[in-house]
């Protein structure tokens, strides 16, 4: 288990449509041992827009922040979402090789970055200082019915000099994470595919095309959810999955899930606590036959406890679900 | 002293950033020098004729040319000097060109450091000795490593000039890269029934001695006495026992290891025979796949084996050859498909290497000749190859070209038409380099005869769709993406070095470069000699060729030989260390360091102890002379007194 | 089709300008396609990427600059994960793109209008307020319904309060000061 | 004669006949652009290079040397070069004791093929020195320094 202290960035948006990847995180976080602190009055990392306009003021909104990170004293900033991660590389990566660069971005900002932060993906910091056998050891319920493909979107691992994280072609950190956890993970061949990204509100038509040939290569390789670790993958893909359907013609119904939900599940946690009430496609058919690890497949009270629990979850009254030590208990009684 | 200047202009080359006018005027005022001229090609046959005449008429006894390097001219220019009638060694080259004029721009300071390299020159000539070469006795026998196309051609070049050949094959049998080949371009010749005879008289052969499954595992000598130690790696079968049957193999239950005759395409025995045509033809063991070997039971082999050849004790043998020369034609490797990551990596059973498909083709291949795809046998209807499947790739370090894949794609192409009428092949290429004879019209006879749709552009990813792979590419003369749904797809993986080829070359002495391939001595006029006397390339160890060109360069290092043995006596490199054995101490500090074990000890009458050179053996490497702590064992032609002249030529003015 | 001239002193003027916004060195670019076969966006695009590192190496800056394709290039980073040469063409994208914006030559109005919004956004509140860009751009765009069709649920997950940060004055002074700079 | 003032620094390079020298041959042939202040002094191997050479160049007023042999297991006489590397580097130990700067000296492995690689030493110790400067002058009165460059 991981004693250890990161600077936490959330990103704008795991504070609005993505606020479940961020619960999710911090309970999964928290109950790995890991400690977040608050990057405080932080600053939206300037995204795919500012460095579109220029690279200079792009590197300024993202260093604002690895300065202030800077000033904490913690030697690696970590984030969930990969598009804020690039930003913060991209910064740093910059800032350190060219003078000229640093110094312009120095002139925008108040507080000068030195250089001196790491950023790591959330993923990253699990897969690596936790790893996947930490996370078996707190494995406490089993995902017998999900059937997952992992995707990674296109800049968790790439480019690859930028990344240095995971293989670019064929990462495989999510997988073996979510093996860890028991789960049935499958081939996935479109791993690192681009979704849309940001090009969901101006340019839908493109978005829902990319998307729909990512569920389609989801459906041929026999999966029923997609794990994703990225905010605006999911977003494409569970908030526009109805939107492909009428403009596509199809008929998907696939729930998209944070890894860190997925691994919340199986450390035991509620499905709310982890913020799945929050999705478009709802989960729920796939977690129902969840049941604590151990038990035998044909042990019927146990799955009569898990079902039920999960009953009241989507009943909406998060403060009545049992938490972590229900399902424990459920175990025991097992 | 009277040292004659000759400063060059090589064309522009020199004259073009050099004021050789100014700097012939400068170092005619150098002390000793009596004599300083410039010349337009002082290589050229009246630039030596201009070199002898001042050497008469201004009575010099030291010569100086500026020029080019003298790795390329300093044997030409000492012949000159000799024919005049000066000791070959009163002679000394300054580097105006490759380290001046070609890398300065700025006349002026390259004029001045021009004159500055011939100072140093001076300095050095003026401390020359004159030195002879004493004449050795040359062992006529040969080396031959690898015997793939090229160093077969070699071997029997050489032999059929009557010299003895000792011929060294790592693998279990001979023929390379070539025995594995279907047909090959671009006249569809069937591979083996060219080769196959080749073998056989490389076997056969009176002067031929063969050492099959056997490495280098040392070299010492120099030219013209090498002695060579094999390691005769252990079959774990008694060769002189074994029939070549194939009885053990068809019995051996390990039915999983590793084929690397066929390139893993379909899996072996543990016990086997490459391939029918095999010489020798011999069963070697696999003791990675070896039951009895790995876990001490099975033993079925020797049970059956009727000639009780199977001894799973044998160890590693080691014999000692003694050869004038040495040809390496070690072949090459190809890059594994993990280094391709964007194709599969290798997960993909139907994305196979063009060295795979060539084995699926070949009627003695695991498939009979029949086009299988690996995943579950079916026969293939839509066909990719991909060129430079790692080739041209800066990314992954591999920035040249694998010099035959596009012929080969080609052959391929129309080689699958023939097997599969109904089949469609796509060929995926940046450029089709097809520069041999009867080679481009062998991929027009591709395009045209034979309907291989050739689409210009790079293949981005391979992905698999049920049960096709989708080839995602570019056709750039479209300016679009395309997709090919492809039931097998073929990479033309690039050619790399031989595995092991640097461990080789370090045992050797020659150069290899930064992707393992090695070093000729000069890239046009030296194409199969190495800076390593009496070493000679051929074939692809040197660098990606095709059958032809590793035919011509085999049969090219032979005549090398050949001609070198035409002579009874070698001279010898005077050049060596000398020992003054009046300032000899004694301490034999030297004797300890030679990398040679060149120097000895010698007990003189007075019984004093001192150092001693074998001439025959000293490399000239001056390792002594920086070791000596008296200055008493000299490296001729390199002294301390000539370096230290040219140390303060340079700071003490 | 128009005859493009390739003599003139301004040949090479434009794979300069571009060395010198990304540091890519387009020479490198030996036109494989691989950029354009793996790209996501060439079915959208009105040029392949390989087209437009061939406008670079042509110095047809006026094309390049005026291509939707830089517009609707995401920076996936496919491009660059795989190019041969090492071309790190996603960011040879974004330069062009850079080099468009200062220009004002805006060929995909939707993308800008939505990235103005996204900045305005962040010029206000620090962080971004996704609610608002969609608010925003829906009003600029001329395009009401943009995403109206979601649902209520996803609506629900926005919040309708932008969130403010101390920092706020921060991050509008960096973006004063670089507007000044200009 | 010397360096042209104000352009240029006194460095020598001691290169090996086999691999740096075949290099810089190399760098030549590709036409690669160097700095002119280098001037070569061709030795059989880099294990030739007494490391005397080396100090007498310091003493007597070049501003940096620079030894370049064959890498190592690629020398020509099997292994002159890992004399070398053993002598130069307790050389570079030993220079700040004679009050050298041990940056002026520097000792590589430049291969016949690597021309570029030699193209980018070359560049890089040349700009190294022009950072440091000329050497400053030896006081006239050190008995070890006049032995040594007698």
């Amino acid at each position: 288990m991981i004693e250890k202290e990161y600077a936490y960035y959330a990103g704008c948006s795991l504070e609005g449509t993505a606020s479940s990847y961020d619960r999710s995180i911090r309970v999964i976080l928290k109950a790995l041992g890991a400690t977040l602190r608050e990057t405080e009055d932080w600053s939206c990392c300037g995204s795919t827009p500012a460095h579109a306009m220029d690279h200079v003021l792009a590197g300024a909104l993202a260093a604002r922040n690895l300065a202030i990170v800077e000033r904490m004293e913690t030697a690696t900033l970590t984030t969930p979402c990969p598009s804020c991660l690039s930003a913060f590389k991209k910064a740093h990566a910059k800032v350190t090789q060219d003078k000229a660069f640093s110094d312009e971005v120095n002139q925008l900002l108040d507080l000068p970055y030195k250089g001196g932060v790491k950023a790591k993906s959330t993923l990253q910091v699990i897969y690596e200082d936790v790893g996947p056998d930490a996370v078996t050891s707190k494995v406490t319920t089993v995902l017998p019915d999900l059937k997952a493909a992992c995707y990674y979107g296109c800049i968790l691992s790439r480019p690859p000099k930028l990344a240095a994280f995971d293989d670019p072609e064929n990462p495989v950190s999510m997988d073996r994470l979510l093996a860890a956890c028991g789960v049935d993970v499958r081939d996935f061949v479109f791993k690192t595919e681009c979704c849309g990204a940001a090009f969901g509100v101006p340019k839908k038509e493109m978005v829902l095309r990319l998307t729909h040939k990512v569920l389609t290569m989801v459906q041929d390789c026999g999966a029923n959810c997609v794990v994703v670790a990225c905010p605006l993958c999911q977003q494409n893909l569970d908030l526009r999955q109805a939107q492909v359907n009428r403009a596509m013609g199809s008929s998907f119904s696939i729930p998209i899930l944070y890894f860190s939900q997925v691994l919340g599940l199986a450390f035991g946690f509620q499905p709310e606590e982890l913020g799945l009430d929050k999705h478009i496609v709802s989960a729920d058919a796939l977690i129902r036959s969840r049941r604590p690890k151990g038990a035998e497949d044909a042990a019927p009270p146990v799955k009569e406890k898990a079902r039920k629990s999960t009953a009241q979850g989507t009943a909406g009254k998060p403060g009545d679900a049992p938490g972590a030590e229900g399902t424990a208990s459920a175990a025991k009684e097992a | 002293m009277r040292v004659g200047v000759f400063i060059c202009h090589c064309g522009n080359n020199i004259a073009g950033t050099v004021d050789v006018a100014r700097a012939a005027e400068e170092t005619a005022k150098l002390p000793h020098v009596v004599y300083s001229t410039h010349y337009m090609y002082t290589c050229s046959e009246p630039g030596q004729d201009e070199i002898k005449q001042a050497i008469k008429r201004e009575n010099l006894d030291r010569v100086v040319v500026a020029a080019c390097s003298p790795r390329m001219h300093e044997l030409t220019f000492r012949r000159t000097v000799e024919k005049a009638g000066l000791n070959r060694y009163f002679f000394e080259m300054a580097n105006i060109r490759e380290h001046i004029s070609w890398i300065g721009e700025n006349k002026e300071l390259n004029t001045n450091k021009a004159i500055e390299a011939v100072r140093m020159a001076v300095e050095k000539v003026i401390r020359d000795k004159p030195l002879h070469s004493t004449a050795f006795k040359i062992n006529k026998r040969v080396l031959v490593i690898g015997a793939g196309v090229a160093g077969m051609q070699s071997a029997l070049d050489c032999a059929d000039g009557g010299l003895d050949v000792v011929l060294v094959e790592k693998s279990p049998a001979i023929g390379g890269m070539m025995a594995r080949l279907d047909k090959t371009f671009p006249t569809i010749d069937c591979s083996i029934c060219i080769l196959g005879p080749k073998m056989v008289d490389v076997a056969q052969h009176e002067h031929i001695s063969l050492h099959a499954y056997s490495e280098i595992e040392e070299i010492k000598g120099y030219v013209g006495n090498y002695q060579v130690k094999v390691r005769k790696k252990t079959p774990y079968v008694d060769w002189t026992k074994c029939t070549g049957c194939g009885e053990c193999m068809e019995k051996c239950p390990t039915k999983n290891a590793y084929d690397r005759f066929n390139f893993g395409v379909a899996p072996t025995r543990a016990i086997n025979i490459p391939f029918p045509q095999a010489i020798p033809k011999k069963a070697t063991i696999d003791a990675q796949y070896c039951r009895q070997i790995q876990k001490g039971k099975c033993g079925v082999c020797a049970k059956v084996c009727r000639a009780n050849a199977i001894n799973f004790e044998l160890p590693d043998q080691f014999v000692t050859e003694e050869v004038g020369a040495i040809i390496v034609a070690s072949g090459y490797g190809l890059i594994d498909q993990e280094l391709l990551p964007e194709y599969g990596g290798g997960r993909y059973p139907d994305v196979i290497t063009g060295i795979q498909y060539e084995r699926l083709l070949n009627a003695s291949g695991p498939t009979s000749g029949h086009i299988q795809r690996p995943s579950d046998g079916t026969e293939p209807k839509s066909i990719v190859f991909v060129s430079c499947a790692g080739s041209r790739d800066k990314s992954i370090g591999i920035p040249y070209c694998s010099n035959f894949c596009c012929m080969y794609i080609a052959k391929q192409a129309i080689l699958t038409k023939d097997h599969i009428p109904d089949s469609q092949s796509y060929v995926f290429y940046m450029d089709i380099r097809a520069t041999g004879k009867g080679y481009d019209e062998f991929t027009r006879r591709a395009q045209e005869d034979y309907g291989a749709k050739y689409i210009r552009g790079r293949v981005s990813r391979i992905y698999p769709k049920g049960k096709k792979m989708i080839v995602q590419g570019a056709d750039t003369l479209l300016g679009a993406k395309v997709e090919v749904e492809a039931d097998l797809v073929v990479l033309a993986t690039a050619a790399t070095a031989a595995p092991g080829a640097a461990a080789l070359a370090e045992k050797l002495h020659i150069s290899y470069d930064t992707h393992g391939f090695y070093v000729e001595s000069h890239p046009k006029l030296r194409p199969v000699e190495t800076n390593t006397a009496g070493v000679y390339l051929a074939g692809a160890a040197q660098g990606p060729k095709d059958i032809p060109a590793s035919v011509g360069q085999g049969s090219a290092a032979a005549a090398k030989v050949l001609a070198l043995f035409s002579r009874d006596m070698l001279e010898s490199d005077p050049a060596i260390a000398r020992v003054n054995q009046n300032a000899c101490v004694g301490c034999l500090k030297c004797v300890k360091t030679c990398p040679f074990q060149a120097i000895k000890e010698q007990e003189l009458r007075g019984g004093e102890v001192v150092a001693s050179v074998i001439e025959t053996i000293c490399a000239g490497c001056g390792v002594c002379t920086s070791t000596c702590p008296c200055g008493a064992i000299q490296l001729q032609h390199f002294t301390d007194n000539q370096l230290l002249a040219e140390v303060n030529s340079l700071c003490l003015s | 089709m128009e005859t493009i001239h390739l003599t003139g002193d301004t040949l090479n003027n434009f794979a300069t300008e571009i060395r010198q916004t990304t540091g890519e060195d387009t020479s490198r670019c030996y036109q494989c396609g691989n950029c354009t076969a793996g790209c996501p966006y060439t079915e959208f695009f009105d040029y392949p990427v390989s087209q437009i590192m061939r406008m670079i190496q042509t110095g047809q800056r006026e094309k390049a600059l005026n291509s939707r394709a830089i517009w609707l290039c995401a920076t996936c980073e496919t491009c660059s994960t795989r190019c041969p040469c090492e071309i790190d063409v996603a960011d040879v994208m974004d330069g062009l793109r850079n080099i468009a914006y200062r220009e004002k030559r805006f060929t995909e109005r939707d993308i800008r209008t939505f990235y103005e919004a996204f900045l305005t956004s962040l010029k206000h509140h620090g962080r971004i307020f996704e609610l608002e860009i969609i608010a925003r751009y829906n009003l600029k765009s001329g395009h009401l319904l943009t995403d109206a069709d979601l649902g209520p649920k996803v609506m629900k997950q926005l919040h309708f309060l932008p969130k403010r940060i101390k920092g706020r004055d921060d991050v509008a002074r960096i973006i004063k000061r670089f507007m000044e700079k200009k | 004669m010397s360096v042209v003032e104000g352009k240029e620094l006194r460095i020598v390079g001691f290169l090996c006949n086999w691999c740096s020298y075949g290099g810089a041959d190399t760098a030549g042939v590709s036409r690669f652009k160097q700095p002119t202040d280098l001037r070569i002094i061709r030795v059989p191997c880099s294990g030739r290079v007494d490391p005397l050479f080396v100090v007498k160049a310091l003493i007597n007023g070049a501003d940096g040397v620079l030894v370049s042999g064959c890498h190592p297991r690629d020398c020509h006489y099997s292994d002159g070069n890992y004399y070398a590397r053993r002598r130069l580097e307790m050389l570079k130990r030993f220079l700040p004791f004679v009050g050298i700067d041990a940056r002026r000296f520097h000792y590589t492995w430049v291969s016949a093929s690597e021309g570029q690689r030699w193209q980018q030493t070359v560049t890089e110790f040349t700009t190294l020195i022009h950072e440091l400067g000329p050497t400053p002058a030896f006081p006239q009165d050190q008995t070890v320094l006049k032995e040594v460059r007698a």
